[in-house]
């Protein structure tokens, strides 16, 4: 595929740079490296609870995300990602050290032991920690962006979901009041086939999730979500949209979960045919390189390169994570209440004599 | 706090010229006061707006505070209160109004998953309100006369208030909405308009602090604890009981649910040595419990009778006035449980 | 408007038989009129509670129901109507005395004194009682005509609701459930411009309801509300559509509420031009009487011979209703359970002695 | 019930066969027998078709029942709720699975408000069952862990289940797929294949009837009064303290939660005169509230101390290994409340 040695500079799309394209290549390797770093920990069980992956969508979700103005002083963005949302995450600057600790529980992680894997928050560089009911982040983006809309913010929200989460109460009611309040956000529908074992076909009836937008009276885009510069595209329209003035975007992401709804899942529902095709033919990251290749804007040494940083980074990420302390006891009583923590109960108190106080 | 009274509608102004207020009108004096305070408090809520809502407590402030302060919502219990959290997130102070408390099922999820966990997961506090009209006797049925205070008591994240009179109503609305918390705040829609509750309340700014319990009528003999409505009807059984046993009833009123106000609570059984608890919610796992299990665990010793309590059947809340009646406790179930109490 | 007496007979659209035309008009008249009587019983206290009218809304109500294959023994189609569809129970069935009765309170109401107004059931009729929190008889409607694809029964829903109502949760999740499971449903929204005090425009940014049904692959149509026969046509089309095994149909009705939300609402919010147009250029009923007489369908004493009897049958009904009973005391404790009545509560027995037991 | 036992598949016919089952297998049989029984009975879930549920309780089932009586919904917890109660009033017996009993509270409106009414309101009963995995201690996190019975308890009209053994949870879900009312049923996911549990049930049918306590261990000094998970701690408490402190502790397996065995309750009080309540669930507004409540009005003569509880903390559950411990109740804890008990 490369070997084009003298042919014109083909001009790179949607007003990005070639440190653009570079970033975006390095943070889809990371999303998927540091997976399989995970999948690692986990075998050796230093992985707490369940592990998702995201293999075959990390494209679409780096790329959507990149469509954002980024910022670490909390004016920029904001987004809310789902459970396959990792690389959306990175791009918002979570640390692959902060998502290693959550996952291995660890009391200096963001969510401090107390939430898991990527359900995490940080309002200074613009992402909202999702919780495990479906659905509910829509309202609270609704909401988020009401607030740039009061404030008169020029600032976008962007809420992602699976294509099974769109048949949620949550997910409709919030959208709709969304788009009667015209507010900056950008919902990303992750049309991947499946949702968990359930294909597309049980979940609804519909011929095409973008379908669903006239249905709120808001824009709607479908696009390849295995073409990382047509999702950033799509989004970037969507983002100016929104930033603009004009509203909600509904974008129907098309592409595949090619593992298992969770490392325990066998995936006994899918064809072994479907992952492998698109394993060979429809790999965001293959179709990716192939086009900075192809297309001159990227050369195998700076591809190289940017996966041996990424190693590295992840090398010490995990030594620094590994070492990092479980939490302590008695910070299970932080952080229910503003007002201080909540009592601990007689039984763990050394001298037990409640009823007699 | 520089407000501008003469800048005030005649119905957000009564407090500041002296003039008595209902339940109601104290409640829309509290939302309207801390409006003008604090630029982040914002309402929603369906057909709060032009509209005023279905009570009128939000009358006159679209107009006056403009809507995207006082935002029309659609139908959708989940989106309004997810969105408000969003809000919150941002740094704003939303007020969310059920348009009858009722409705708050609806938005279960939300209040208990994301709402009242987001500090503990470490997505900052969420302070905001959800208010709305609750209670029975008005022949409202099953769907809009629950008392819905069990189904978040048990939330830990979670605070929840329900006033009996107009100076706490408007004390308590204030504090709820500065606090750094989620706050339920349910207002006992039979209480909203009595004008044996209407009273002069101060012209000045004030808060009544969430958590603590107020002792309504000193007493020696028995202790009724209890909150919202049967305050009312604790403190006409206790008239009764006063004036034909000459029986000496102390009423604690609960004003904020949870947290609980238990050192209230213990102070007034060890002063009478009797308990009953009194609340208009259903009696299989209301609140009753959980203060005679606290009473249990610590002040079990002063204990000279069972506790006991009244409540509301355990059925959903029928329509036809007889049933209703029966359904809810009275004063003569009150005045028979303090009877027997006394006579332990 | 009459006298056309020589003209060749106009034909009657959609199979209907000149008693249907008659028993269409005979149903919404007794719709108006029971209402009307309603307010009288209202001013005399004699309504316990809030009491909801239709004024406007009583063609399309009645025209859709009619639609529907009614029978008495447990084997028709069903329906579950809102607030303002008196005019539909009626259709299949329900009886003025018994509507009155549930108006009064009366313990032999069909819901014995425990729910108000229009909130009753009959399967053997085919009517199933709403609840008061909105969108929620859409899913319970899905499981209805769900049971009947289950037993191959050739039955078909019908399921009501307010413009306004399809912004809940429990709408679309009812719907997307029904589409995906192509059970016979109908879904009747209801565009009468309102719900409460609110404008369409701030309950949904969609252009019309309608464009919601291919979000939710199912068919749409959106009809003339205050049409009697059009709404007939497209009511009858998507339940033929149903029974046929073609799945769910959304039908948008367009028509207008002419009174408040309850009889305590004072329309503030409404212009009294608007309000007036719809009544003088487009009330259901006058719409539908110049139909009738304008094509000889019906003669003016015919309509006039069915306007007594209705007023008969409501003055029988109001008088039987009146010295109905209310219910007793101890009926509040049955029918929590099946296995029998709730405990009594200590403090109504003659002997409290509880903890000495 | 002419059941053709060599016509299922091997996994659900090991009881058939005297081999010993556990919890979650208990469970799958007596769903899958009560399917063959009464061709009325029919499931509604999450991935509960081919891949067989999330934990694999209906494993099978749509390959021998069909799509239509094993039936994958979309991920709308009203929806299907709302859909079973529906097919109920047309006489069918669905069962719901929520794939975490956690996703429960997205129905809270359609099972307080409809289902739970329906009888009341003269729309006839609702025979159905929701059931799903619950319970913490599995390093779940705070949405993959919850016990949500007292979100329910509250509310008339509904039943609440949740069984501690395989010979209970087999019985139990048989009875309440019979029963004619709704049944909220718990499997306590840390309990479904604990090898400890397994036990050999009875080949022929059988059921647990719904509403009644289990006297797990019987005892004189104290009673423990627990159920679901915490039976088995209380049970190793029970054992040490025999052990070390020669006491003679009592277990009240509860079983059915609602409606409450209080008959039980109260005659192992009067037999012990000593209370402890053990549940997994948070502390505040938690089930021994309503327990002490009942004994305060029926055995208050008959304790020598006070009731006291051993719960979870007043906290949403968090993931992390150390805090999960910390917050949920532990045999330590027992141990201690049952010593205090015994020397009061
Ligand atoms: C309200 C709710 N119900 C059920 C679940 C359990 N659950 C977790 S992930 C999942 C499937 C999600 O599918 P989809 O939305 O398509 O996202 P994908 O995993 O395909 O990215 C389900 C059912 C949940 N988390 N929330
Ligand atoms: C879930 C829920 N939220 C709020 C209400 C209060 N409420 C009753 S009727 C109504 C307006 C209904 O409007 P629409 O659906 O358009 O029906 P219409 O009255 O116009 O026929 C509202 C908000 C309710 N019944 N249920
Ligand atoms: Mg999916
Ligand atoms: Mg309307």
């Amino acid at each position: 595929m490369p070997n084009q040695t003298e042919a014109p500079p083909v001009e790179i799309p949607h007003a990005l740079v070639r440190g653009d394209l570079l970033a975006l290549y390095r943070y889809i390797r990371l999303t998927r490296t540091l997976e399989e770093r995970l999948v690692n920990l986990h075998r050796q069980n230093k992985v707490v609870g369940g592990l998702f992956r995201s293999l075959g969508q990390e494209g679409e979700s780096v790329a959507s995300a990149f469509a954002l103005r980024r910022r670490t002083d909390g004016t920029g963005d904001m987004l809310s990602p789902l459970i396959r949302n990792l690389g959306s995450m990175l791009v918002m600057g979570a640390e692959p050290v902060e998502v290693l600790r959550q996952y291995m529980a660890k009391g200096d992680s963001p969510a401090r032991g107390k939430e898991l894997n990527i359900h995490f928050t940080d309002y200074q560089r613009g992402f909202v920690g999702q919780i495990s009911p479906l659905g509910d982040m829509v309202p609270v983006m609704t909401g988020v962006t009401l607030t740039f809309r009061q404030r008169g913010e020029e600032r976008v929200g962007m809420v992602y979901l699976g294509e099974g989460a769109t048949s949620t109460g949550a997910f409709h009611e919030g959208i709709n009041f969304a788009a009667v309040q015209r507010c900056p956000l950008v919902v990303i529908v992750e049309s991947n086939g499946y949702a968990y074992s359930t294909p597309t076909a049980k979940q609804s009836a519909v011929k095409a999730f973008v379908d669903k937008a006239p249905g709120y009276g808001v824009a709607g885009e479908q696009v390849d979500g295995n073409d990382v510069l047509a999702v950033y595209g799509a989004a970037r329209r969507a983002v100016d949209r929104a930033r603009e003035g004009g509203g909600v975007t509904l974008i129907e992401v098309i592409t595949f979960r090619r593992l298992g709804h969770a490392q325990h899942d066998n995936q006994s529902y899918q064809s072994v045919e479907e992952i492998e095709r698109w394993a060979s033919t429809n790999d965001p990251l293959d179709r990716y390189v192939a086009t900075l290749l192809g297309n001159g804007w990227a050369s195998e040494a700076d591809l190289a390169g940017l996966d041996t940083q990424v190693e590295r980074e992840l090398d010490d990420a995990i030594a620094v994570a590994d070492a990092s302390p479980l939490p302590q006891d008695e910070d299970t009583l932080l952080d229910v209440y503003a007002d201080g923590p909540v009592p601990l109960p007689w039984t763990r108190h050394t001298l037990p004599d409640p009823a007699r106080a | 706090m520089a407000t501008l009274i003469h800048d005030r509608p005649e119905h957000v102004r009564l407090s500041a010229e002296g003039k008595p207020v209902t339940l109601l009108e104290a409640i829309r004096e509290g939302i309207w006061e801390e409006m003008e305070r604090d630029e982040r408090v914002f309402l929603l809520g369906e057909d709060i707006g032009a509209y005023g809502g279905a009570f009128k407590v939000t009358e006159g402030m679209q107009e006056r505070f403009g809507a995207l302060r006082v935002i029309d919502t659609p139908i959708s219990e989940i989106g309004f209160t997810g969105a408000a959290a969003g809000a919150a997130h941002m740094g704003m102070r939303p007020v969310v109004e059920m348009q009858f408390i009722d409705f708050i099922s609806c938005a279960y999820d939300m209040i208990t998953n994301y709402i009242a966990t987001s500090r503990y997961r470490g997505s900052g506090g969420v302070p905001m309100v959800i208010r709305g009209p609750s209670g029975g006797g008005v022949r409202g049925g099953p769907f809009h006369s629950q008392n819905p205070e069990m189904a978040f008591f048990h939330t830990p994240g979670l605070k929840i208030v329900y006033p009996s009179t107009a100076y706490d109503a408007k004390g308590l609305i204030k504090a709820a909405i500065r606090d750094p918390d989620p706050v339920l705040f349910f207002e006992h829609k039979w209480l909203y308009r009595r004008p044996q509750l209407r009273e002069v309340l101060p012209a000045e700014d004030y808060t009544v602090p969430l958590g603590e319990a107020r002792t309504h009528r000193e007493g020696t003999d028995v202790s009724i604890v209890t909150y919202a409505a049967m305050v009312h009807k604790s403190q006409e059984a206790a008239e009764q009981l006063q004036r034909e046993d000459g029986l000496s009833v102390e009423i604690i009123d609960l004003r904020t649910l949870l947290p609980l106000d238990e050192e209230a609570i213990l102070a007034s059984v060890r002063k009478t040595n009797r308990l009953l608890v009194v609340h208009e919610d259903t009696r299989t796992g209301g609140i009753a419990g959980e203060i005679a299990m606290r009473v249990n665990e610590k002040a079990f010793e002063w204990l000279d009778a069972p506790i006991l309590r009244v409540a509301a059947l355990d059925a959903p809340i029928p329509y036809s006035p007889p049933l209703e009646d029966f359904f809810l406790p009275g004063v003569e179930d009150i005045v028979k449980a303090v009877r027997h109490l006394a006579a332990y």
